[in-house]
This record gives C-alpha cells, structure tokens and sequence, in this order.
C-alpha cells in the first residue's frame, strides 16, 4: 500500500516495464490501470524517479491520476521517494 | 453588421462579397427567385440581376461542374445544395474535378460548395445528413463548418475568397436559433480558414467539435462546471485541413480528450482527430481519447429514433464524467 | 414509330366545364373504383394537412391537390403483379396499389406501427408483395432501380411491367437519364410517366430543360412518347394502358407526358408567391376531382348520391385509419439501432456506452 | 481450386455461386463478351448466356441502382466498376438507396459491388484509387478487400451469400502477382465477412493494415526479423465492419500498433481503426499509435512520384523502427 | 428548326475511293495548314505507339486511328479565343489548338517538363490561354465544366463557344445529360460533338443506346442536332463552323454527331478479338488521311510533293519534339507534394516521418 509522504520501498528508479507484452495481453485493464496508469503519469514518474506503486490512486481502478501524482509531488512525495534509505 | 442569426450572417457575408467582387456569383436551385430553400440567398437576385444569381436545373453534377468551369475562368462561383445530402449527386465532379485540378495541371478552383447539412429537425435520413467524412480523405478540397454568426459570416468571406474549392457546411438547426443571435461588426472581417477556436477555456478535460455540436458540448460544459470539472471547448470551425495546433495544445494541457460530431462515429472525421491525438498527443494523454458520434445507422425520422441516434447534451456530460475520473 | 409523340384525345366540354375522354373500356364498375382511389387521395392529404395543423405531423406535407387523377388513372391501367415507383406527389398511385391510408398516416405521424417503424417518413417505403417501392428523396434514382426490377423479372419469367413517376425537375437529373437509357435499350416493359406539373420547386421549366414537351425527351432514348392531359382521369388511365399493352408485349420503354399542374406550393410551408394568381385560378377550373364528378354525372355513369356515398365510405374508412394510426405508439428509441444490417449476423448499432469498464 | 492467381480465385469464386445459384448475375461494362477489362468475368457469358452477363451502358449510377432494384426482386447481382475510381459516380445510389434500403423498411439488398482498386501501377489518379473512407461513415454496407487468393474466393462467395450490399475491393496490382500464386481448395468454402485474419504472428509491434500493403507489410516484418523485431501483420480483409477483437487483441499482446494503407493518411480509414485503439486498448499501449499513409495528394503518375506518394517497405521498416525503440 | 436533323452532305467518290466535301469556304492556305494537323495527330500517335515499344511510355497508348479528321476539322472551325474539351482520343483537337506535340510526348513518358510535371498522364491538363481544358478519366464530366466556362465568358462579356467532345459511350452518363440539358436551356454556345466510332471499349452502339443515330439525342435537349461524315475533314469543318456560327449569334447549344470509327482497340493492349474483320477493312477504306490526300491531289488544290514536304517537316519537328521530351528528367520524387492546394495558404503535402519528435 502507498503510504503519504512515502517512505519508499526499495526502488529509486522507476518501475522497470513488466516481463514482456506477453504477459499483459493477459493482465486485465484495471489491473493494467493500477500499474500502469496513462502515458503522461509514466512520463511524470519517468521524470520525477517516482515508483507509481507508492502513490495512491484516484481515479479508475484505483489508477494514479496526473492530479495524484502532481500533488504528490507538490506535497513532497517523489523528494521523499528519492531521499528514502535501501 | 448589427444583431444577427446565422442565416442572415452568411447572406450578408454572400452578399459583401458580391458587392466586393464582380466575379462572384450564386448557383443552384431555388436560389434566384425563391431566395434559397432556406433563405441563405434571399434578395440576391433583385439587387444582383439574374445573371450572377442562376437558378438551375436539378443537376447537382451539372451545377458543381458548372461551378468548376466558371472558376477556371477566373470567376468565383458559390454553389448551393438545396440540401447538402444532395451533394452525393456531385460527389465525382467535387472528388475527381474540383479536388484534383491544380495538382494536376496547376489549375486552381476558387469555388464554394455550401448548403444546409445536419440533424435534429425530424426530416428523416436524407434531409439530415452530415457529410464531411465523405471527403475527408480527398487532398485540394477545404471544408469548413461555423458554429455562430460571427464565425459564419468570417468563413463563408475567407471561403469566398480562397484560390481552393472549399465545402461550406451550414448546420440548418443553427439557422434561426435564437440563441445563436450575435452581434458582429460592420466592418469587412474574414475568419482565417484552418484556425480551429476555443469556444469555451478549461483545464480538465478537452471537448472536440463543430457545428452544431459546439452548443451541446458548451451545455455539457455548463452542467459539468455544477459538479467541479472545467471543460475546455474546442470548435474546430475548418474540418479540412484541420487545426491540428490548437488540438494538440489544448490535449496537451487538459491531458483528456473527447472528440464528439453528430455524424455516426464509425468512420466518421473523429477518427482523424483522435489517430492525430494518439499518434502525436500520447505522452499528453491521462486517459483514453473517447469518440461520441450518433449511433451506426441512417438518421431516422421519429422523434425518439432521432433523439436516441444523435448525440445529446446527457450523452456528452455522461462520456466527459467518467473520462474526468479516470 | 420510335420517336412518335403520341398526343392525347382532347375531351370535351359541356356547360359545366371539361369532362373526361368518352372512349374508354372502362365499365361502369371499374369507373366507380377509379373514382373511389380519386376521392380517397383527394381526403386522404386533406386529412393530412388537417392533422399537420393539428401538430400531429412530424416535418412537412407535400400535397398533390390538382394532379390526383396522373398518379390514380396511370396506376390503375397495371395488374396486381407490375410494380410502380411513385414519388411522394403519387400518394394516388400508392392508394391504387392497395396500400392503406393507415400506413400513411402512421409514416407521417412517424409512429411505431408505420411500414418504417418510424424511422422514413412519407411513402419512403415499399411493399414487394404489392408491386410498390417507395423513393428516397434523391430524384431520379428510381429510374435505375425499376430498370433492375425488370432485368430481375424478366430473369425471373415474370411478365410485369413497371410505371416509374418522374417530375418536370426530376427528368434533369443523371440518374433519369442512366436509367431510362438503360431500360431503353435493354427493351425492359418501363413506363416513365413524367408529371410535367410546370413546376420544380419554384423553378419552372423553362428554367429547368429547353424542351418544348417532356415527351420530347423519349426521342433521345429511342422510346415512344405520349402526351396525355394529366387532368382527365381516364385519357391517363387510356393512355397508360396502351403504353403496358405494349411494353407488356416486348415494345420496350415508354416515356408518358401527363400535362397537369401543382396547385399548392412545393410542401404546406411554401405560399407559392413565385406563381401568377391568374395562373391557379386557371388550374383551379381544371381540378381532375371535380371533372371526374361532373364526367360521371353528365354521362350517367353515377349518380350525385351515389358519388356522396362513396365520399361518406372514404370519411368513414379514414375515421378508422386514423385512428388506427393515432392509437400507434411512437417506436421506442433503442429501435433506432435495428436493422442496419441483417440483424442475425450484425448486431444492432446501439448507442455505446463510453468507458464502459 | 487449383494452383491460382488472385484474380482466377475471384473469377472461380463468381463461376461457382453462378452454378449454385440460379439468382447470381454478373452486370457491368465489358464484362460479357469481353470478359472484363481485367478479366475476371472472362467466359462467363458462354457458359451462362447473355442473360446472366448483363453488358451495360458507360452508367455507374444505373449499375448500381438496377443491381439495387434486381436484388430486391430476390436475386443476387454482382455489379462490376471497370475500375473502382468510377464509383464516384454511383456513390448516390450506394450510400443512399443500397445502404439504407433494409433499415428504411426492412428490404435487404444483397448485392455485391466489385472492382479493381489501389495504385503503383502508374496509371494516375483516375484510375488508382483506394475508395474505402468514402464509405467507412456509411451503416448499412460492408466492405471487404482481400489481399490473397483464398480470401479473394472465399470472400466473393460470403458477399455473394450475404443478404445486404457488400463493396468489394480487388486491389489491381494483385491480380496477377507471381507472389501470390497458391493453391486453393476444390471443395466450396468461405470466408466469414468481419473477420481479419493474423497473416504473421508476433510479439513486438503490430502492423494492421489489408490489400497490398498486407505484402508491404510481411516484407518490412521479414527484414525487421533480422534485426530481431517480431512483427505482428494483421491482415482486416473485412473493413466494414471491422474486426475489432482481433484488432484489440494484437494490440493488447505487443502494445505497438503501426496501421498501415495505401489511401492518403489524413481522413483514410486508419483513423477509425486508431480510434478505436486509443479508446479500447489504450492502457495496453506503450507507445504512441502509428498511421502511415499515402502523401495527401490525389496519386500522381510518375513513378519517383508514385514512389514517393505511396508507402513503401522502407517507410514501414523505418516506421517499425521508431515505434519499437520508443 | 429545334429538333432539326441535319444530314452531312455525301461527299462524292472518285475511282480512287471517296473524296471530301467539295463545297467549302476554306481557302488553300487552310485546307494546307488543315492536312498538317490531320497529319501531325497521325504521325504523332504512331510515334506515341513507337515509343510505347520502346517502354518509353508509362501506361497505354491510345489511338484515334481513324478518327482524326473528326477531332482536326471540328476544332479547326473555332477561333483562337475558342474553348475545347477534347478527349483522349481527340488529340487532334489538342495540336490543332496550338498544344505542342513535345507537351504530349511529356505527358506520355511521365516527365519532369509535361503539363502535369508527370502528375497526370495524356492530354489530362489544360492551357487556358489557348483555350483548352483536358479531361478527367470520368466521362462525360467536362460537359458540365464547359457549360460552366460558357457562364462565366457570358458573364465577362465574351463572345466565345466551346467545343465538348464526347462517345458513344459517354453520352450515357448522367454528368452528360445534366451538362448538356443546363447548357440547353441557358442557351449557351456549347456544340458537343458526339464521336460516334462505333464502340465503347468492347461495347457496340447498339447495347450502348436505343436511338438510330446520336444525334436524336438532339431532341430531348430541345436543340439542333447534325449528322456529318466524320471521316470527312472538310464536311466536318464546315458542319462545325456552321454551328459556331450559330452558337456564337446566340442560337444555343448544339449537338453533331460525326460518324466515324475506331480502328484501334480501346487503348494498344486490347486486340480488340470482339470486332468482326470485315468491319475493319471496310474502315480502312475510309481512312480520312488517305482520303484528305486523295481529295487535296485529285481537285488540284495540292500536289503530291508538296503533301510529302508537309510529311517530311512534320517528321523532322516531331524528331526534335521526342528529343526535347526525352531530355527531359523525370520529375523529383518530392515534387508530387505540391500543389494540391495554393502552396503559399497549405504548405506542400510531403511524406511525414513517424515519431519525428
Ligand atoms: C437529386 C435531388 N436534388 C435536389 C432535390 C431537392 N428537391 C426536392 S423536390 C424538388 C423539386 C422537384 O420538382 P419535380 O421533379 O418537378 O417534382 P414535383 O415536386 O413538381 O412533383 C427539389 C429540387 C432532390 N430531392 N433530389
Ligand atoms: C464514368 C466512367 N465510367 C467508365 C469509364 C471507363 N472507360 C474508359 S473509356 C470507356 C469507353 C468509352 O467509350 P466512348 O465514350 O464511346 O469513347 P471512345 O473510347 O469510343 O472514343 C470506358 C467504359 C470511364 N472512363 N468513365
Ligand atoms: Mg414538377
Ligand atoms: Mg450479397
Ligand atoms: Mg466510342
């Protein structure tokens, strides 16, 4: 579960892409939601170094909304993410 | 100038224009004597004399080629379809003839080819057409579609004044709605074509459309602002070739797009915007590009078949919810 | 032969007015049903333009008042199997053929029960048991497609002919033109009747074609062409009959000129302002209704009565199928995504739910 | 059956639902005693007689109108456009008496509508073609375009069997392609209209795309293998109605879609196709969605121009390229 | 006098074989300048169908072997400020408007230098200052577009008539009848000049159209129709200029049917199996080339020398005209993005590269 102002768990880049296309042809979108989110969120998470997993999502499925990941940054969230130990 | 319905917009921009350029002139049937089966052309004839307002036979081939012919001399014919669903009857001299001249031989074609298209009005599959996708896929023709008075008057001068044929679709339910009624300037204006605008400014979701549309989208907008979401309302006024800046800007900073037209939304021109979108807005993009068009089916005629076919303000409010909570 | 104008026998006048043509036959039974199918188109728009003023019509109602008798004495020279392809001003046509004013009344109510379930409007319909297929508005396309009814009939060893009703306007279209050269020369038993009601909207013909009579067109297509007075109940139903006779015995296409006016504008909306006064009243002294009475009664066909009892019949009748038609719900909405395509292999085009998961 | 080129599979096709149904009928220009300026109806009239290969005048608009009314009267027309370009001028008749006949009141037009279409073989803009947007926004047709000689005859068979009217696209240059020579079953089967088919497996990208550019397509995939990208070629032989759970299921499985056709790119059906993935495969897609096209031109004559207008195995393999490494 | 009819003059014949009309207004000099022309096309499509063997020429060839004296002696009758549309097979109306052959080969052999810049092929652009417009593949589809430069020359106050070239096979499309029937009624000086050379492609006359001769079409127009041997240089001058004259004082629209004959197939890959040998050499003895020469030489008017200098010039311009074409580059691929539209409003159409960001 994400947790606010994050205490990060182990990964200080990003989420590696998931074991092959494969695999998510047979993942269900709300799980692929979850994950995933949208192009921009990655994009926003690629920039910032944010694991997606640590945010809470609003939006469908629970995704991680660019509003959840804008004010997770706002809030401190990715420095949090960042500066959190091993 | 003065107050306005968007009728009267596009008679005075025709008649400016008229007055402006000797080389311009009306033809179609109905046009002179009736004044245009709606109006649009009304007076023309007994300020302009009959010989720059013609009235034709039933000949739609006839009537774009005849407007092809004039422009290759150097005339600026504007063509009426006293129904635009009868542009069908013209679909190989407007594709093969009017599109294709310059490419081919250098030969540009200044005409305009407008008439009433759009539904909403019980008068059944073929008095109730929107044609655009016809020819969204034939390069040298332009179409335009303004959705209120100013914009209308703007287009149908720049149209008018365009070295390249271009399609001038009028929404009939715009016509005389009172709602639409504008003041616009006294002075010569034209409203540049291929310059989408942005009807109504927002930042969490993007609506896409044209024509009549626009109004159910700024409807939707307004309910929508009730519950907290600010709708961006884009009116794309040319649909050929399409504003593709103002798309990507305001996808780009609402990150949530939803392209909506009246005509059925399989294969119609949404699907141009959103392959524009998701091939060059994509890392812009929270959540799907969502379409709304009618339903995949002829326009009926019954008023419930109707309101089930067409897009409604419901159907838009509905689509831009859930897409504002992805 | 080929290119022989055929004109119509003048009928005479009496006191009165203009009668109808004397040589016809016609029996007095038939004559009286000729008359009924008149009176009952005649009623049958009154009727229309009534519930239209009522609001229960949906869009427009386009009267044929002044060319009834074109529309129900060509008609009526067919046998049960031909066809016709009329066009909205030939609701007579449709009446002839056997199609209820019911139907009628539901397409232009635009209810559930309407041979379009409400999703066409006017005669935009067909009934292929009956020989009728209604138009589109698009003028002229059902040139061509009788022209396939026929190639299909004859494959099919049927012997049918086809009467395809054409306007003054519509004869300038490319789909007439493709379409009757096609039945032309493919000798398909095609009648064109051509309704020159000297009108295309507010256009009249002498804007609309440089011809002198329509009938003149047939030359162009190597056909024979008749002229007859479209006023005179029976010189339509005289002429037309010759016209199936010998197309119906291999002659080929035929193209028939019916003289008539439209005395009412191009739909209820339009005044009509583009027309001379003089010129109705003229038209309004030839009304086909009212010369197929004073015809009927002057030659001691029927009597007055026997005329006032069959108008009773067709107000009864049409109490009832208004009726009927009012009584018609209008279709539910999801109808509207039925039948697009053969619904047992295409499902219907409903309305998509957007972001449905 | 028999070993075969593309254009014998469709003449075979005709042949048999000729002899297993008396209400088949072949009607076009040329196509009897000549047998089609390409051939494909060719012998046709000695074996079924003059009634059954219908000679027509230079009339598109009463071709289709009197497949139209022939097919309302039972049978089953096979109406031929000498080259595809021409149905321009029957485009009236299609979109509003065929497609809208059975919804209007229920009377099916089983019709087919037939001819050669696509480009590259220099013959300019009027007879090269690619036709199928015009009618993507019309409900009531099918479209259908097959890119190999089992398809081409199993196809014609199902639009011959199919109870509404089917447009069916013959790309020209496929007729008589060495390439595509294949062997085909003696025995009567056909293939479903609506379903695309997987015309090469793959795991990184899919390339949707159908007619010639399916061979454009497997040749970009063939050298992109040996820089050891695993192309998916999706084959749609059906336009209309498209085969989107095939579609989808590509695209969630590589989560790249390149759509690919020989039409000009903007208002060509690969906008419907990219809508509809960025609506309902969106969460599968790592990339943005890709559409090559035709330049937006009409297709020129020239061959450097016809090159340069058409999409070629390196503009797919570049494109491929890209998209992959995105 | 509007349905009128009229028959060409039968040229007469000599032991030789036929001549041309005798009676003319054409002076030597003309009827000189009229041989080079009508032997320009024929040299110039030999030398088309030449180079096509020598896979010089992308696409087909298309002759109007035998129908030369029909485009040349029609086209020679207007004056320089005279609009034609002349189809593919009436590249003798093109050369005798002025159009260089070097234009043609160009367009031909799909140049840099043609017209077209090698967008389009054949005779398919125009040249406004000489007033010819080419056609589009679509037939019958210059005969509205010739109805409408009419318009607008009347509106601009010039005295100019068109020439409209169509087949038998043309005349069935509906662009043509809806162009001829507005040129018709508007009275404008359009002649259409009906090629009747006896097939469309494979399709004789006779499954093309019901009528005996094209020009009965004349009538359903409501205009004047003539007949003159189209293999006749001289009858189909005079014919032509009899109906500019009459078109240009304001007598309206005229239909000439020339009859002639297509000794070709459609385009050189048809080996045209579907026409019966007889018929060929029957036209052959017709040809209108050796006919011109025949009646040139035996009524004095030329002599032999001076028709082979003529035939020697031609062959020395035609061999600098193929070279000047040949020298010509192809055209740079990047080019055909240009000019769909006005180049300085739409930027040119150039291939975009995927994901260029
Ligand atoms: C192809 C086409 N173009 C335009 C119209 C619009 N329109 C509907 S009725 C009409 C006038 C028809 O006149 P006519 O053929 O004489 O028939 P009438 O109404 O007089 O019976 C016109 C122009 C149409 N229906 N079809
Ligand atoms: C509208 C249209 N349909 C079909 C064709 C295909 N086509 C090209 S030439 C031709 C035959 C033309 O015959 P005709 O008009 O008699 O001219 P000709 O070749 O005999 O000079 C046909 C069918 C076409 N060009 N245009
Ligand atoms: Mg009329
Ligand atoms: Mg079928
Ligand atoms: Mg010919």
């Amino acid at each position: 579960q994400p947790q606010p102002n994050g205490s990060a768990t182990a990964a200080q880049q990003p989420p590696a892409v998931e074991s092959g296309p494969v695999t998510r042809a047979s993942q269900t979108v709300e799980e692929l939601r979850r994950t995933r989110s949208s192009p921009l969120v990655r994009k926003i998470a690629r920039e910032h170094g944010i694991d997606l997993a640590q945010i809470e999502g609003t939006g469908m499925s629970g995704r991680v909304t660019k509003n959840d990941i804008l004010s997770f940054i706002e809030s401190g969230g990715a420095a949090a993410q960042k500066a959190a130990p091993e | 100038g003065g107050v306005v319905t968007f009728v009267e917009a596009i008679r005075q921009g025709i008649w400016e224009e008229m007055e402006r350029d000797e080389r311009v002139f009306v033809i179609g049937e109905d046009v002179g004597v009736y004044g245009g089966a709606f109006k649009v052309t009304d007076g023309l004839i007994d300020y302009f004399g009959p010989e720059r307002v013609i009235d034709t036979p039933i000949s739609e081939a006839a009537i774009v080629g005849a407007a092809c012919g004039a422009a290759l001399m150097g005339m600026r014919p504007v063509a009426e379809f006293q129904f635009i669903d009868f542009i069908s009857c013209g679909f190989d001299m407007l594709t093969n003839f009017a599109a294709k001249c310059r490419y081919r031989w250098g030969a540009g074609i200044p005409a305009v080819f407008r008439g009433p298209c759009g539904a909403g009005v019980h008068a059944g599959p073929f008095h109730s057409q929107n044609v655009e996708s016809f020819f969204m896929n034939t390069p040298g023709l332009k179409m335009v579609e303004p959705s209120n008075p100013y914009d209308a008057k703007g287009l149908i001068k720049a149209a008018i004044r365009d070295p390249d044929p271009v399609l001038f679709f009028e929404h009939k339910k715009l016509y005389r709605l009172p709602r639409l009624r504008q003041e616009i300037p006294e002075d010569d204006y034209i409203v540049e074509i291929g310059r989408a605008r942005v009807a109504r400014e927002g930042h969490d979701l993007s609506i896409i459309t044209f024509g009549a549309q626009v109004l159910t989208a700024l409807d939707a907008a307004e309910e929508l602002e009730r519950e907290g979401l600010d709708i961006e309302v884009i009116d794309l006024r040319t649909l050929l070739p399409l504003d593709r800046e103002t798309i990507l800007a305001s996808v780009r900073k609402t990150s949530r797009a939803l392209i909506l037209h009246e005509a059925p939304r399989t294969g119609g021109i949404g699907g141009e915007i959103a392959g524009l979108i998701a091939e060059e807005a994509f890392e812009w993009l929270d959540a799907p590009v969502v379409r709304i068009g009618a339903t995949d089916t002829p326009v009926p005629y019954s008023p419930p078949l109707e309101e089930y076919h067409l897009p409604q303000v419901k159907d838009v409010v509905d689509a831009a919810r859930r897409l504002a909570a992805y | 032969h080929l290119v022989e104008i055929v004109e119509g026998v003048q009928a005479p006048a009496i006191d009165e007015g203009l009668i109808c043509s004397l040589e016809t036959g016609l029996t007095r039974e038939q004559m009286l049903e000729l008359y009924y199918y008149l009176k009952l188109t005649r009623l049958v728009e009154e009727r229309l333009v009534n519930l239209y003023r009522q609001n229960k019509v949906i869009g427009g109602v386009y009267r044929s008042l002044g060319q009834e008798a074109t529309a129900v004495g060509t008609c009526y020279a067919l046998e049960p199997g031909d066809f016709i392809a009329p066009l909205i001003r030939d609701l007579g046509a449709v009446l002839t053929k056997g199609i209820r004013p019911r139907a009628i009344f539901a397409q232009y109510m635009a209810k559930a029960w309407g041979p379009s379930e409400g999703r066409d409007l006017n005669i935009h319909f067909g009934d292929m048991e009956r020989g009728f297929i209604g138009p589109i508005s698009h003028l002229g396309d059902m040139i061509p497609v009788m022209t396939g009814v026929l190639l299909a009939a004859r494959m099919q060893q049927k012997k049918i002919v086809a009467i395809a009703y054409i306007g003054d306007g519509g004869m300038s279209t490319g789909a007439f033109h493709e379409g009757l050269n096609f039945a032309a020369v493919q000798r398909l038993p095609l009648i064109v009747v051509a309704e020159h009601n000297c009108y295309a909207y507010s256009t009249p013909t002498h804007k609309q074609t440089a011809v002198k009579n329509l009938a003149d067109k047939a030359a162009g297509y190597g056909i024979p062409g008749y002229i007859v007075d479209g006023n005179d109940i029976i010189a339509c139903y005289e002429t037309t009959k010759r016209a199936v006779d010998f197309a119906r015995s291999g002659g080929g296409a035929v193209l028939i000129e019916a003289k008539t006016y439209r005395r009412k504008g191009h739909a209820e909306h339009d005044d009509q302002r583009y027309v001379p006064r003089e010129e109705l009243e003229l038209w309004e002294k030839r009304d086909p209704v009212d010369r197929y009475e004073r015809h009927l009664t002057s030659q001691g066909i029927a009597t007055r009565e026997e005329l006032d009892q069959i108008t009773a019949r067709i107000k009864q009748e049409l109490e009832e199928e208004v009726a009927w038609a009012e009584s018609s719900p209008l279709p539910e909405p999801e109808r509207a995504a039925y039948n697009v395509y053969d619904n047992s292999i295409v499902p219907p085009a409903f309305r998509p739910k957007v972001l449905e998961r």
